[in-house]
């Protein structure tokens, strides 16, 4: 325990942090209504970051702080992906916040708080530190999607957000001291270690089941997803976009440490709980997607139907299953990415354009961006070679590798109805005849990003090899 | 002489309570705030009668924490709060429902 | 040789190409010149080899062209088989030919059409010269439904006519139920010899082989030898229009004359006849086959006899008689006097030819008038055309002496010596046919030629002698019908022609008590006289003459007293209208039901859009439950809660 | 040098890079150069293809042209590519049906034909990758790919009712795949590699396994055939398609769940398609009658011609499985046979569907219907037209010298073999395609001319003159000597039933 002080391994975090302050600073000298600079400081401070963990990668498994922290490939590369996708995140929301007086700095001192929070959530080995991380998490998104003070949707929204996130960190909460209580620990290996040895009590099941529930409220799989459509739905584009893409990831790493390192030894205990939870979302999911005519909440309710895909791959429980689903989310966070960067995009200074219907007509005027926003849903839907296809592939293949071939079965069959909604986007956007041009955004950065995370989506689609080898390597899986 | 068990018995009772409060609550959503603090409290009494019985410290600690989180949840809850107010006029759950479907 | 056969069979294949796809460019004239001079060639071969083999003693031979496909040990081929029975074919199917091209500049002079008849003509030429050449089954097929192919463009040659273009229809759907059984025969053809070229078939027939029984259900099984020959008879009667199948022949008289005289009379339609004596040595295997194939044709040639009686339609007339003369050459199959069959055919091509030629060449003088209620008296008008028809009559109806009296009495006599279970009805019907078919020819005869005029005064006053290109066929045409058969009886009877092209076992040889008697022509023709079926002829022509000139109002009571059998006529024994009432108009009615009920209403309307539905409607409902309230989403998620707890408490009690 | 091309990447990729070229290229607001580019890619594609046929060697069964490269090493897919005797005859067909379709579409599409073109080219990429794909996911890949390009065109070309008819053919095809997906994905476990021949090495001793296998395959393979009774979206589709949609569609997709029954299916799975031979029978034959009567009820044009292509396509599933019991009765030539028939049956329907649509198309051009009863006389107006179609109306009806005779012509022959009742409905199909064809082109083409709209046609123009052409020295070339296209398919059909139709059940008697 000699390093275990050593504050080398939180390099990053504390670099984050006093960036932080520089920038609130520097934001509170600024005249430019732009915040150009804040905007700049921020984006550079990802890169920074990025920069670091991408040199620690290579590092062995490192825990420290007496236990309450590790690092590991599997944080470093979460670390990585929640950079790269907040970083995307940030050029969407630019021109979106600034129509609607929201370019103020704490825009970016929250994301960068929330990104904190993930941080220490992906590289916490104790449930104190998994709490802490997942608290300057939810806070601060709560707080995001209250920034548009002006609207009822996003402050009725902020309000549901609020209760329930409360609600279900309690529920987390309940389920630690149980298990605290159980175990006689709060560090995650030493808990893993007791149940090495002892079997579960009855405490410790009961501690499990709130866990888990906390874990699917974050995921926000069925029965526990209520919150999502309506938050998705209310908050402001931008931030719709970074909530259903950043934080996945980093809850993926939650879980692992609260399942599957905590409680590895013991997968039949819960693989059964998470079973249920995700076919559940495959079914809700797509099929009250079906019906719906907004796009915000079709993609919401897509989100949840991928979770459940998402949450079959952490079933099987093996190492291997582990990285596919990781890969599954970490794929999803760039097309849902992409996915609400439509509405960003179709949504011009004063209004936002959120139905289905108004895409009409963008196959026939803009046909890039038809062929883009048509890549991303087809991508979604999972048809080869387009990214999508590559996770639930692995997801299957999993499944039916360890026997769960009904499951499989009935997964993909969901996802033919998944497909029709899907398809129901790129019919209006090229199919439906319309009199005039949809208003699209006017500004350059974002149809840029917007084009090269389309493109991204092909790219990784034909070579998904190399973000797929990082994952197997975060489970020290050779390729 | 009071057990272990009925620590739990009675953070567990604070739990329901609290969770039967969001439930029941249809007026005042500071009420749901409230009921919210009650849950972590229950979640509190676990940990210490925890913390007391493993003797350990750490439960205690763990507290500590929470007990600052709470406060910082409580203080972002009111703003929320006050913003809705604002929009709304009104803070009822009830007229909460414009998001639905 | 080979060249030559070559020459034989694609000359008329390039002349109806140029014809037909640069007849614009090249002109009317060009292309009946060009057309002409082809078939003109190949009819000068082919007739220089059948000479060949009456006289030259030419060695039948056997040549592949090339090899069509290569199935594992399967070699599917085209070439050609030339022995005698192939060389009669040929001369008569190319002498016919060129005849119908030359008549045709005069009949088609001024229809737009032109050169697109021409190239038709050659092309059927074409068809039937690979039918007849072939050495096996696949090009036998091919050139089968090539004659039928042609035979459907040229019945619906005037496509603007709504007659046409039904008949030209119904003849390929009818001819198509019939090549259904031919296919199916050759199939059996390969599942017992496991080849399709004659030659190997014909060895293994001789040498003897296994015969295989095909199972039809789990008791039934059929003998393999038999289910061919019936399977391929099935074939014939298609082709050569036997009942059932014969419906589609008087309608394709909706189609140019000429076409009539060639295709419907001399050669397509004795195609089924040609391809049963080609298969002699597989139907001598099986008297089952040779009694339907018995049944069938004297079935045919007796009622279709009847029809011919009470038809006003000149060409329909001659198309009965045709019908009736097929019947007469399937009996000799059945009978299994096939070189009488084929000797029947040569000489019905000439003078059915040259009867169509003549109603044709009396329709143009009538202004296309086809009724010959209409007519009379036309034979002092045009004396040619009158001479040449009353030859032709004369022929059909076996006058002793002409052509057809040789082969008519032959099969006669051959189905009278015949010694099948059928052979009785055969024989009583080919003779009562006899009479009939003296009855409607010369009723036809007396009423176009004879009686006082009934047309009106205008074309009364056009009618005149046909141009030269139509009395030149005719006249050609009348002098085979004439002698054809005093050269060629003898050695057809003694099998000393067709040699072993055509195999007859010992116990079916009818035609060996007919050598003696027709080696000598004469004494034949003298005898000719004395027989039944010149009697029962003479009455026929007789009563014609009363019911025609001499009493011609009786014609009316005599139908006023048989109206029930009138009727039955008038109607064609119904067949027509259960095909088309109810066979085809059922058969649509059925797949429109099966499109509305199956298709469109349970698979599509129930499984496919009905799952959609259903999806779509259980989305609209379960979205409710998102009720927009905290405390529903709440409560959601804690009965979640409640559930996994309930589950984790009930695993521990039971594990 | 030529020997050295990656000559199947190039038939994949030229068309669809080509393709983003005229999709972004100049053309895209000149129509010319679009046209005259895609033109010329189609044009080298399908040379590529004309040249690999002859480089190919038709002596040896085995995969040639081979391309191999690893891909996915994490999931061991590699980008693996070859053709043999059944896929490289499907390749040309594709390159060319594409090249066809490019010059029919020629000034033809008003609306945005760079898009439209573009999307051929990629189609044609994709399908060429399908047929040579050798890894089952690349296959897979390429299969479901294909769907997008083919969904927009039609949903976006299409006719009024398009928009219900794309989205049926999109999910039922999608519907049908995701099966085959879990059952690659098995198999690629068992075998420990997604490489088609491995799996064909592969012994799987459970019937039942086996069983579920070929559902799996089934489902798949029956919707993209179409077999009865997953038809239904082929009518639909074809009828709102765009000409070049419907000629597509018909020459060469509907031959991917056929190429599939003979890649896949039969050899991996053969003893469970031994024992659900006689269910596949059933369903071809009831195609051809069933479906017969069905087509005769139409009153559209291109749905008539659909629903023929639904019975002609039952003779090729009914001749690949006929063989089964043809080989354990020993009859190898008429198994044989019956395989070589459907395949040629495949090719052959390819070009005479697609002349068909093509032929609709050119009516539909000048009266923008495909009602039978809106026509009447129009070869009174358009002779020539006349003339080929009526060409393709009979190689419809199978008529002998025209090669859709030659693949119903073998398979009826084999079929008796097997069961005389077999032979007897499968050859119904000679009055049935006669009856339908050929009374629908009495209505449409005889007859007097039917309304002033008929008077007012004009003939073919010189690029209809090319395609029509085309296709009718191909169709003739083919009916009077087939020899060539079966020997190019021979050693890989004796392969088949040497090695691929005997028992997977053991591990003996498994050859390579």
């Amino acid at each position: 325990m000699t390093d275990s002080m050593n504050l080398a391994f939180i390099t990053s975090e504390i670099f984050l942090l006093v960036a932080i302050c520089v920038i609130m600073i520097v934001d509170l000298y600024q005249r430019d209504k732009e915040r150009m600079l804040t905007f700049a400081l921020t984006q550079i401070t990802l890169l920074v970051l990025f920069i670091i963990d991408f040199n620690q990668l290579s590092q062995e498994r490192v825990i420290a702080f007496s236990g309450h922290w590790v690092n590991d490939h599997l944080s470093g590369i979460l670390k990585l992906s929640i950079y790269a996708i907040s970083f995307i995140a940030l050029f969407y929301a630019r021109p979106f916040i600034s129509h609607r007086n929201l370019m103020r700095g704490e825009y970016y001192m929250l994301t960068l708080f929330s990104i904190l929070g993930m941080m220490v959530m992906v590289s916490a080995n104790s449930f104190l530190t998994v709490y802490l991380g997942l608290e300057l998490l939810s806070l601060s998104l709560y707080a995001l999607v209250a920034l548009q003070r002006d609207s009822k949707l996003a402050s009725e929204s902020a309000v549901k957000y609020f209760v329930m996130g409360g609600l279900a960190s309690g529920f987390l909460l309940y389920g630690i001291s149980l298990i605290y209580g159980a175990s006689g620990s709060l560090i995650i290996t030493e808990v893993a270690n007791h149940y090495q040895e002892t079997p579960f009590g009855l405490i410790g099941k009961f501690g499990l089941v709130f866990i888990v529930i906390g874990l699917a409220f974050k995921f926000g799989a069925v029965p526990f997803h209520m919150w999502l459509p309506d938050i998705y739905h209310g908050s402001p584009s931008s931030i719709t976009a970074f909530i259903a893409s950043v934080p996945k990831v980093a809850a993926f790493g939650m879980t692992v440490r609260l399942l599957v390192e905590a409680f590895g030894q013991s997968v039949s205990e819960w693989s059964t709980m998470l079973l249920i939870v995700a076919l559940l979302s495959v079914a809700f999911g797509n099929v009250i997607a079906v019906s719906q005519s907004n796009l915000k909440r079709l993609l919401a309710y897509s989100a949840i139907a991928h979770i459940g895909y998402f949450l079959l791959g952490i079933v099987p429980g093996t190492a291997a299953s582990y990285s596919a689903a990781m890969y599954y989310i970490i794929v999803y966070a760039l097309m849902t990415l992409a996915g609400f960067g439509i509405v960003i995009f179709m949504s011009s200074e004063n209004h936002e354009y959120q139905k289905i219907t108004d895409l009409r007509g963008l196959g026939r005027y803009h046909p890039w961006y038809g062929l883009m926003f048509s890549i991303v849903m087809v991508s979604l839907a999972g048809i080869p070679p387009f990214i999508g296809f590559w996770p639930k592939l692995e997801i299957f293949r999993h499944l039916v590798i360890n026997g769960y071939v009904l499951e499989a079965v009935i997964a993909i069959a969901f996802s033919v109805v998944g497909l029709f909604y899907y398809l129901k986007v790129i019919k209006e956007m090229f199919f439906a005849e319309s009199a005039d041009s949809p208003a699209i955004t006017s500004s350059r950065s974002l149809k840029i990003a917007v084009s090269v995370n389309c493109i991204l989506l092909v790219i990784f689609g034909l070579m998904p090899d190399n973000i797929y080898q990082y994952c197997l390597q975060a489970f020290q899986i050779a390729g | 002489m009071i057990g272990l068990s009925d620590y739990l018995l009675l953070s567990a009772i604070l739990f329901a309570i609290s969770v039967a409060g969001i439930i029941i609550n249809r007026k005042n959503v500071i009420t749901l705030l409230m009921c919210i603090e009650l849950m972590l409290l229950a979640v509190n009494t676990n940990f210490i009668a925890f913390a007391h019985f493993l003797d350990d410290i750490a439960g205690q600690v763990f507290v500590f924490f929470i007990l600052t989180v709470a406060a910082a949840e409580a203080a972002i809850g009111l703003a929320i709060i006050v913003v809705l107010f604002r929009n709304r006029a009104t803070i009822d759950v009830e007229q909460l429902n414009q998001l639905k479907g | 040789m080979l060249n030559q056969l070559l020459a034989i069979v694609l000359l008329p294949l390039a002349a109806a190409i140029v014809a037909g796809l640069a007849g614009n460019l090249i002109g009317r004239a060009w292309s009946h010149r060009i057309t002409i001079g082809a078939v003109a060639v190949s009819c000068a071969l082919a007739i220089n080899i059948a000479l060949g083999f009456a006289f030259g003693g030419l060695q039948s031979l056997n040549v592949t062209l090339y090899s069509w496909a290569q199935l594992g040990g399967l070699n599917l081929q085209v070439g050609f088989l030339i022995d005698p029975l192939t060389s009669t074919m040929m001369a008569v199917v190319t002498f016919v030919s060129l005849m119908v091209h030359v008549y045709t500049i005069g009949y088609m002079k001024d229809d737009p059409g032109y050169s697109r008849f021409f190239s038709y003509i050659s092309l059927f030429t074409f068809a039937m010269l690979t039918l007849v050449m072939s050495n096996n089954f696949l090009q036998l097929f091919f050139g089968w439904e090539a004659v039928g192919l042609v035979s459907y463009l040229l019945i619906g040659f005037w496509y603007k006519k709504e007659t046409a273009i039904f008949a030209n229809l119904k003849a390929f759907l009818v001819n198509r139920v019939g090549d259904f059984g031919f296919l199916l025969g050759i199939a059996g053809v390969y599942m017992i010899f496991g080849t399709l070229d004659y030659a190997p078939v014909f060895e293994q027939v001789a040498k003897g082989f296994n015969d295989i029984q095909i199972p039809i259900s789990e008791e039934i099984a059929w003998s393999g030898i038999t289910f061919v020959c019936i399977c391929l008879f099935i074939g014939a009667m298609g082709k050569s229009a036997q009942v059932p199948l014969h419906v589609w022949l008087p309608d394709s008289m909706e189609g140019p004359t000429p076409i009539s005289a060639l295709i419907h009379a001399a050669t397509m339609v004795t195609a089924g006849v040609f391809m049963v004596a080609r298969m002699s040595p597989l139907f001598e295997l099986s008297e089952v086959a040779l009694n339907v194939v018995l049944v069938i044709g004297a079935t045919t040639a007796l009622f279709m006899g009847f029809l011919g009686v009470i038809q006003n339609d000149i060409k329909r007339v001659v198309a009965y008689s045709t019908l009736s003369q097929l019947g007469y050459m399937v009996v000799a199959l059945g009978a299994s006097a096939y070189s009488v069959a084929i000797f029947h055919l040569v000489t019905h091509a000439f003078f059915k030819a040259l009867l169509f030629l003549g109603a044709g060449a009396v329709i143009i003088a009538m202004h296309h008038e086809q009724d010959i209620r209409k007519m009379g008296g036309l034979g002092k008008m045009m004396p040619w055309t009158y001479a040449t028809c009353l030859i032709g009559s004369l022929a059909l109806i076996g006058f002793p002496g002409f052509s057809g009296f040789f082969s008519k009495e032959a099969i006669i006599l051959a189905t009278g010596n015949s010694n099948l279970a059928a052979a009785d009805y055969a024989y009583f019907a080919v003779l009562a046919g006899v009479f009939f078919t003296a009855l409607y020819s010369f009723r036809m005869f007396f009423l176009v030629f004879h009686t006082k005029p009934r047309m009106d005064e205008h074309t009364k006053s056009h009618v005149k002698e046909s141009s030269l290109v139509v009395l030149i066929p005719l006249i050609l045409l009348a002098v085979p019908s004439l002698i054809s058969g005093w050269i060629i009886a003898p050695n057809v009877i003694d099998g000393s022609f067709f040699g072993d092209a055509i195999y007859v076992s010992e116990n079916h040889d009818v035609l060996k008590p007919l050598v003696e008697p027709y080696s000598s022509q004469l004494g034949l023709t003298l005898h000719g006289f004395l027989t039944l079926p010149f009697l029962l002829a003479m009455g026929g022509l007789v009563t014609a003459f009363v019911f025609t000139v001499w009493k011609p109002e009786w014609r009316e009571t005599l139908y006023n007293r048989l109206s029930v059998i009138n009727s039955v006529l008038k109607n064609h024994y119904y067949f027509d209208k259960i095909y088309i009432d109810y066979i085809s108009a059922g058969g649509v009615g059925l797949g429109k039901r099966f499109w509305r009920w199956i298709d469109a209403g349970l698979i599509d309307g129930w499984i496919v859009n009905g799952s959609a539905k259903t999806i779509g409607a259980i989305s609209g409902q379960v979205r409710k439950i998102q009720s927009g309230y905290l405390y529903h989403y709440v409560l959601v998620m804690v009965i979640g809660l409640l559930a996994f707890l309930g589950w984790m408490y009930w695993r521990a009690l039971a594990g | 040098m030529i020997e050295k091309l990656p000559i199947l990447s190039l038939l994949i990729w030229l068309p669809v890079f080509g393709a983003l070229l005229v999709l972004f290229g100049p053309g895209q607001k000149h129509r010319n150069i679009s046209q005259w580019l895609s033109l010329l890619i189609a044009g080298a594609t399908f040379l590529l293809s004309a040249w690999a046929v002859t480089a190919f060697d038709s002596s040896r069964y085995f995969l040639q042209f081979v391309e191999d490269t690893p891909w996915i090493e994490s999931l061991n897919i590699r980008y693996s590519l070859g053709v043999d005797g059944f896929s490289l005859p499907l390749i040309v067909l594709t390159s060319l049906m594409t090249l066809i379709v490019v010059i029919a579409s020629w000034n033809n599409v008003k609306m945005r034909s760079s898009h439209y073109l573009a999307g051929f080219l990629i189609m044609c990429g994709l399908m060429n990758g399908v047929f040579a794909a050798t890894d089952s996911i690349l296959f897979y890949v390429f299969w479901e790919a294909m769907l997008v390009p083919m969904f927009l065109i039609i949903g976006i070309w299409g006719g009024a009712n398009r928009i219900y008819a794309t989205l049926k053919f999109f999910i039922y095809t999608f519907f049908g795949s995701v099966f085959l997906l879990i059952a690659l994905i098995y198999l690629g476990r068992q075998a420990d590699s997604f490489d088609i021949f491995a799996m064909h090495q592969l012994v799987l001793p459970d019937l039942e396994v086996q069983k579920l296998l070929f559902f799996a395959f089934l489902i798949s393979f029956a919707v993209k055939v179409p077999m009865w009774p997953v038809h239904t979206w082929l009518p639909d589709a074809h009828v709102e398609a765009p000409t070049g949609g419907s000629v597509i569609l018909a020459a060469i997709m509907l031959k991917m769940g056929t190429y599939g029954f003979v890649r896949f299916m039969l050899p991996i799975v053969p003893d469970a398609s031994m024992a659900m031979a006689d269910v596949i029978i059933v369903l071809s034959l009831i195609a051809v009658v069933y479906i017969g009567f069905v087509a005769l009820a139409q009153k559209d044009m291109k749905k008539l011609i659909a629903y023929s292509s639904i019975a002609h396509m039952g003779f090729v599933t009914l001749g690949l499985f006929i063989s089964f019991s043809l080989v354990s009765g020993k009859h190898i030539d008429a198994a044989i046979m019956g395989i070589q028939g459907a395949l040629v049956q495949m090719i052959s329907h390819g070009f005479i569907s697609g002349a068909l649509f093509l032929c609709i198309g050119v009516l539909y051009d000048r009266m923008h219907s495909r009602d039978i009863s809106d026509y009447g006389g129009v070869v009174n107006t358009m002779p020539k037209f006349a003339m080929f179609f009526m060409l393709f109306a009979m190689a419809n009806a199978g008529l002998p010298g025209t090669s859709g005779f030659v693949g119903e012509f073998l398979v009826i022959i084999a079929s008796l073999q097997v069961n005389f009742w077999i032979a007897a409905l499968a050859g119904t199909t000679l009055i049935f395609a006669a009856a339908y064809t050929l009374w629908m082109f009495k209505r449409v083409m005889f007859g007097d001319v039917a309304n002033e709209k008929v008077a007012s046609l004009q003939d073919l123009r010189s690029r209809e003159y090319i395609v029509m052409i085309v296709l009718a020295v191909m169709v003739l070339g083919f009916g009077f000597y087939p020899a060539p296209m079966l020997e190019l398919m021979q050693p890989s059909v004796e392969h088949l039933i040497d090695c691929n139709l005997v028992s997977k059940l053991s591990p003996e008697g498994m050859c390579s």
